[in-house]
């Protein structure tokens, strides 16, 4: 990721807005992380033309649509994988991704350890409504078994998973937590991510009022606890207990974990450099090397 | 062909260096200034098993595996079971013996060379020996030049230290002196040196890679399968030193997403793979077909359908590589004829990608993946290099905009004033969605229209032969090279016979189908696959009416099978 | 087509209840023996946005949407502007007025009907009545039916409570009142109540639902994807009744394979999906082709390619389905009409997979998805299940023995003496690994021979018309419907002209097409694609020389667009 | 899963081999696995034709061809998924998949977590020799970054995912490891593992000789420690803790969690008796279900 200003001139939020109206329903959870965004992106001031907003498919993949930048809206599921290939060719931007848990971590789990394992460098902010919107409501990963949905009209017989606990496991180098309600800590948490070196997860409690009946604006209130004070975000062990602390009915808001690692850009930067690599490298020598 | 066109095949068990010996041969021959058209088979096992590997030479080009073999090195039984039934008078053929723990039955005119290889190898307290024993023989009995084949034995083992060296040169010397003590009776040699050519000699996933690389190359990602791993291992050892960036992604689906990120992000970038990995890739390809960005995926065919048999030759992906998206989803599908094309057409397939901001599928296949060749070496100066069409910064940037030839400029992330949004849903001018009727029709213009100009842009097809011919051959991918020499040779017996050999798939330059077919009779398609694959869209897309010649046993044609056929339609 | 052929639109913006008014009146016009087709179309919006609701009725079979409608009933202003060219005189148009926030302009000749829907609402303190006061003018002014469409009513809002029902009743008996207040003068009305058929009243999808439960299906696995997930929802309703396993996978890959292996396992098996779900199957398609493992999966096609329009109707997924997959991969295509097909086309697919081996890929469309229609009500004893071949328990089990029919004996798991490898590798009859090139051959053979009777088990395909014609039409997927009604009003007009509409895709039943177009001039063929897909496919497959009529702009065709094209042509 | 006799005569290890001969590599780790699972299910008691083994592609998915068993070879990275569908129609019988580390974590990744989620009721056995054998030796997800491989002549970028890691983290409920230089404890585990009723995930290390030349047999041998005696096995966090001891250079060996939680097929029963299911429902309710 990269931090730029235009010129002497600090962008606000609104200036991150693009001309594309937002399509999302009233009283959805996605409004306040995208304003969360919209605030993030001001703060680390990052310039619109050197930002890249990639997306899956997904009510919450729509979020580029709405964010002044370069953007890609891909396939459902293949956000990070795409980010990787523009990432690597571009380490000079920042790579923001957006998406759902369906996205993520339904038909786009095979590629979320390698994003977190590779050390991708890029913001990853993880629109969590536990159901899938833009379809109309079946049952996602992060569903809990007591929502009846579309395709599960005698509830759903699966457990949920735990997305900070995932990320943690891959080797994901920031992970933090927010909720929608809470813009303010969202966009201090996107923040954080958008200036990490390397790759940075953000899940953040999305309610979706139009088909999730049961992770509502109350349940996540509830739900959500303040990352303790004195909790050392260099401990993988410290943070993987309080991911945990969520089958115990808690969840975690705040910042869990952060460290420094070499990110595949910079692996790659040093192979290239390993071999004297040059633009302008004479691929005669290439040639040769291939004489019987 | 040339009358020092010779067939040299090794034969014998996977790990018994059958592999290294025939790449020894091929080398000494190419420094010695021969052309050569090297194929191998490996094993279906994991390790063991039958392994081959066929040397052509001749001082005139060659352009296939040819129909047989003249000289037969058996390294084991099996090895003899197995090409027994090839052993037709004039053959030279020379085996493990005694000892080898076979003795093979000599058929008449037949000219056996025992050389007891194991034996040798024993004494020498190193089963690793074996295959050198058995270099140095054929040298001997074949005329396989001295010089080169030391220059060449002493350039692999001097890595590995003076002791192995000479080891090694030790039993080359004893398979001299072995093969010395035999009279020669057969009349097989290999032409004497001539000027060496400005050659390089590389396989047909090594041709792929080096044209990767000259093409400009600066984001390759793919996932390893069988037979397309190697192109990865070319472009891995060269990719940095021009500062591109290789990644092995977790799958096929990966590696094409990370390709059309880094594409989108302004690298000429592309992924290798085979049957099983562009199955798999069919969504994206749509994805790239409509948000237009260019991306290159070479598919080294195989046998299929599933896993299949993946260590064959097939040309069997040519439906999918045309239709493998749902919706109707443009592309541009390349095959390659030798390892000449595999470096030169990949150069081209990058810049038709970014030239026609569209998926290009350049097919390659499995006797080509591992056919070693002598190609001349490419100059860099007679290289094109084409870039994508960027945006001059004047007025106000629509990624989609409608122009005249389809082709809106595209603009990098981090160019100021053309932030925009690349997308796979139908979109307008400036990538918002839009689902308005009219719309629809006119993006699929757009992305339909611009390759209207692709054959003009490629090469015309060439056409071999004569004025008009009463058999007219249509062939693709490594095909091509044996209806080369199944034309000349049926033309030298005066057999009225040509050939078209398409390079450009798909859009399929129709009128040059037709108007090659006005100067024939019969129009024969001969293809290694089960459908037919090139006739259907022949059937499809022209008016011709084309005979399908169909084998599918895993190996290629011979230029025999050709003439046989042509002479029984004509 | 009858006299009473009725259309009626309502349009308004999502949420306001445009979607359940047409379902009253569609169920009550069932109710009262009519015939129903309806069509709608979603906001592609995720909320809000422009919504439509298209019922046709008739005493008559009803076979499409109609050309355009007769009753146009706008909830805002934005349904007037969007439908405003399309008040032809003769129409009757009902509008939220005063009050509803627009002014139309009524041309001449339109018969205009101003409800104060909005106000009425408003009066009651209930946003959600508007659409129950349109309903009671409807229903007053175009005769429809007050006894069955109260029966609908109470139907629908009983389980919620009486004072729920009750005040829908009221603001439907206002509805009722502000009508009656206004002077008729259009002609149309529904026709009066005719003796109730034997029908039931389903959509598309649900009819895919329906058929499969019938047709013995025992497990279904699927990734939600818009237009095919109502397919999931009726069957996740139905199957555990009938001990059935439904499950909503990780993918689509995960679901095709979960199918694979529930149908290894002994069970019937399906999943749907859409155009991007297909496209990630070809891998995995190419598995169940080798492995001759029975697997159907259903595909409703939307607007492609990429994530194309996800909402709109286009049949674009005829060239994937049929070459989907690397290799030479065999599998039945098959393609619906409408709601009745949907229900026993669904059980004769599942009875093809089974009877050979074979994936069988069954295409409906984003048309028919949403469209409910009245259909005759299935008869148990009238439907046919077939199952796989199994074992007799004779002699050494192979699972893949060369037998004359090419379809070997299944043998289910936990059958003693049966043990076996099903594999997606080349396998001789036993299923281990072989690679000789005879044997790949051979295998090829027995897959693709095979699917030669697959013509003859299914119905012949339908022609439609007289002995000669001077253009014959080819059709497939919902445009049959549109088809046939254009063919019976052009013959109506004395124009020669003839229909025929196939269900079995691929393999293509060829000597149906020859024969038919021995009896035409010449050849029409409308489909909702870019490319002319079919019409590629008659050109590849037969003699004829197709002229391919293609829209794709999201919408079905109109009779009428049919009827002029022949004109057109002729 | 489930065990039954033929008869009253136990089957010998021998029984389960089949008439395909093995063709892996002298020296291959695989051959010691293969010899645990013969072992585990002569013990177990497994009826041969009451067994399913699922492979998808690789070196050690070729196993299924060499056990007498019901047996599908299916495409690489799918075992798990084509096992799933198998599983819930013969819950009756025992389902076996076996695969490799890329099979299982690269391109099968996607699934794996919704096997464990799942608890679908069948035996994993992943046969981790750290590189892709059967395509001649690039680095896999579980490679450590020493190892030079055929794609990476300048190593390995990327940090080794940890399988017992993501195997807790996913809700496996049952997790093992053990060293295919062992076959006794490999056996020993594999029972434990057709015993277990639900998601059981065995962990081998395997040496590949011809291609890893990093994780010999000696390397091995020095990493695995036995799981301590005291461990509880139904203390997730324990396990967590054993599991990321491998990032210390030690990898423990034996039996790190077992739970029991009801397994799919269980809920899918509860669902089809919930509902009142019967194989001769009378469908024409069904029809009048939907008439007008
Ligand atoms: C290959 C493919 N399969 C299925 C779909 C259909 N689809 C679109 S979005 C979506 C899920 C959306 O859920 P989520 O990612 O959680 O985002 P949300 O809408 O809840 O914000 C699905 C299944 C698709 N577009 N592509
Ligand atoms: C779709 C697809 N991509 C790639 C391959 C090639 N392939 C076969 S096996 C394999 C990896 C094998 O490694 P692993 O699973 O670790 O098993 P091992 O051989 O090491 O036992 C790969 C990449 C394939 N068969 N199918
Ligand atoms: S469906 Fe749910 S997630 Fe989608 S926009 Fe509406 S409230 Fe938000
Ligand atoms: S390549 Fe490696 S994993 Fe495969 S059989 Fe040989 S030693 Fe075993
Ligand atoms: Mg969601
Ligand atoms: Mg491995």
């Amino acid at each position: 990721m990269s931090i730029s200003m235009i010129g002497q001139v600090a962008l606000k939020p609104k200036d991150y807005k693009s001309e594309v109206p937002v399509v999302w329903c009233p009283g959805c959870g996605h409004y306040g992380i995208l304003n969360g965004i919209y605030r993030a992106l001001s703060e680390a001031g990052i310039d619109p033309s050197r930002l890249m907003s990639i997306s899956g498919i997904g009510c919450s993949s729509r979020a580029p649509y709405f964010i002044n930048s370069y953007k890609m809206h891909t396939l459902h599921g293949r956000a990070g994988a795409v980010a990787t290939g523009a990432q690597l060719i571009r380490p000079d931007l920042t790579t923001l991704v957006m998406g759902g848990d369906g996205d993520g971590f339904s038909i786009g789990g095979g590629h979320m350890p390698h994003l977190a394992r590779k050390n991708v460098d890029l913001t990853y902010v993880l629109f969590d409504n536990g159901i899938y919107g833009l379809t109309k409501g079946q049952y996602s990963p992060t569903s809990r078994p007591e929502m009846t949905a579309y395709t599960t009209p005698y509830g759903g017989p699966e457990a949920p998973m735990n997305p900070l606990l995932y990320m943690l496991t891959y080797g994901a180098t920031y992970v933090a937590q927010a909720f929608a309600g809470k813009p303010g800590v969202c966009a201090e948490l996107i923040k954080g991510a958008l200036e990490h070196r390397g790759f940075a997860y953000v899940n953040i409690y999305s309610q979706c009022p139009t088909f999730n009946t049961v992770d509502t604006v109350e349940f996540y209130r509830d739900l959500v606890e303040t990352v303790p004070q004195d909790h050392d975000v260099t401990d993988l062990g410290a943070a993987i207990s309080l991911a945990r602390r969520t089958s115990e009915g808690c969840a975690p808001m705040g910042l869990l974990y952060k460290v420094e690692r070499p990110t595949l850009d910079m692996q790659m930067t040093a192979i290239m450099d390993g071999v004297g690599g040059r633009e302008d490298y004479d691929l005669n020598q290439i040639i040769d090397a291939n004489r019987p | 062909m040339g009358k020092v066109d010779l067939v040299i095949k090794i034969a014998g068990e996977g790990g018994e260096g059958v592999i290294s010996t025939g790449d020894f041969i091929a080398a000494a021959c190419a420094r010695a200034g021969q052309e050569v058209y090297t194929i191998k088979t490996f094993p279906a096992e994991i390790k063991g098993g039958y392994a081959m590997y066929q040397v052509r030479t001749s001082l005139d080009p060659v352009f296939n595996q040819g129909d047989t073999f003249d000289i037969l090195c058996a390294f084991n039984g099996e090895a003899y079971e197995v090409n027994r039934q090839l052993l037709r008078p004039g053959v030279a053929f020379v085996y493990d013996y005694p000892d080898g723990g076979f003795e093979p039955e000599i058929p008449a005119g037949v000219h056996a060379y025992p050389i007891p290889m194991s034996r040798t190898a024993k004494e020498m307290k190193s089963y690793r020996s074996k295959n050198m024993v058995a270099l140095g023989a054929l040298s001997v009995l074949f005329n396989i030049n001295e010089k080169t084949l030391l220059e060449v034995l002493v350039d692999k083992f001097k890595s590995k230290g003076t002791e192995k060296l000479n080891f090694n040169l030790d039993a080359f010397q004893k398979g001299k002196e072995l093969a010395g003590g035999l009279v020669k009776t057969d009349p097989w040699r290999v032409a004497d040196p001539a000027k060496p050519k400005d050659v390089i000699i590389v396989s047909g996933n090594e041709g792929v890679g080096l044209g990767a690389i000259l093409g400009g190359l600066k984001f390759y990602s793919a996932y390893p399968i069988t037979p397309a791993t190697e192109i990865a291992k070319f472009v891995a050892l060269h990719l940095p030193k021009v500062r591109g960036i290789l990644i092995q992604a977790e799958d096929e689906i990966a590696s094409l997403s990370q390709v059309l990120g880094a594409s989108y992000a302004g690298a000429r970038a592309m992924t290798a793979t085979s049957g099983p990995g562009l199955s798999l890739m069919g969504e994206m390809l749509g994805m790239a077909s409509m948000s237009e960005t260019p991306v290159l995926v070479v598919d080294v065919q195989r046998g299929g359908p599933g896993t299949g048999m993946p260590t064959k030759h097939e040309q069997s992906d040519l439906f999918l590589a045309v239709f493998g998206s749902h919706g109707d989803a443009p592309r541009i599908v390349l095959a390659v004829e030798d390892v000449k094309d595999c470096i030169h057409m990949t150069v081209e397939a990058l810049n038709l990608a970014e030239l026609y901001q569209t998926p290009v599928i350049l097919l390659s296949d499995g006797s080509l993946a591992f056919s070693t060749q002598t190609v001349p070496a490419p100059k860099l100066d007679t290289i094109r290099i084409v870039n994508r069409k960027r945006w001059d910064g004047q007025g106000v940037y629509q990624r989609y905009q409608m122009v005249a030839d389809g082709i809106s400029p595209m603009a990098d992330p981090g160019t100021p004033g053309a932030m925009h949004m690349a997308t796979g849903l139908e979109h307008g001018p400036t990538g918002a969605p839009n689902y308005v009727p009219g719309n629809h029709e006119a993006m699929h213009r757009k992305r339909f229209g611009k390759l209207q100009s692709v054959a003009d842009f490629v090469k015309p097809t060439e056409v071999d032969g004569e004025e008009w011919a009463d058999v007219g051959i249509i062939a693709w991918g490594s095909t091509i090279g044996v209806v080369r020499e199944a034309v000349t040779r049926l033309q030298a017996d005066g057999v009225k016979v040509k050939g078209f050999y398409p390079k450009l798939m798909w859009p399929m330059p129709v009128a040059q189908y037709e108007s090659f077919a006005k100067t024939c009779g019969k129009i024969l398609v001969p293809e290694v696959n089960f459908q037919g694959q090139l006739s259907h869209f022949i059937r499809s897309e022209t008016s011709l009416n084309p005979i399908p010649y169909t084998i599918c046993g895993g190996v290629p044609f011979t230029p025999i099978q050709i003439m046989n056929k042509v002479r029984e339609i004509i």
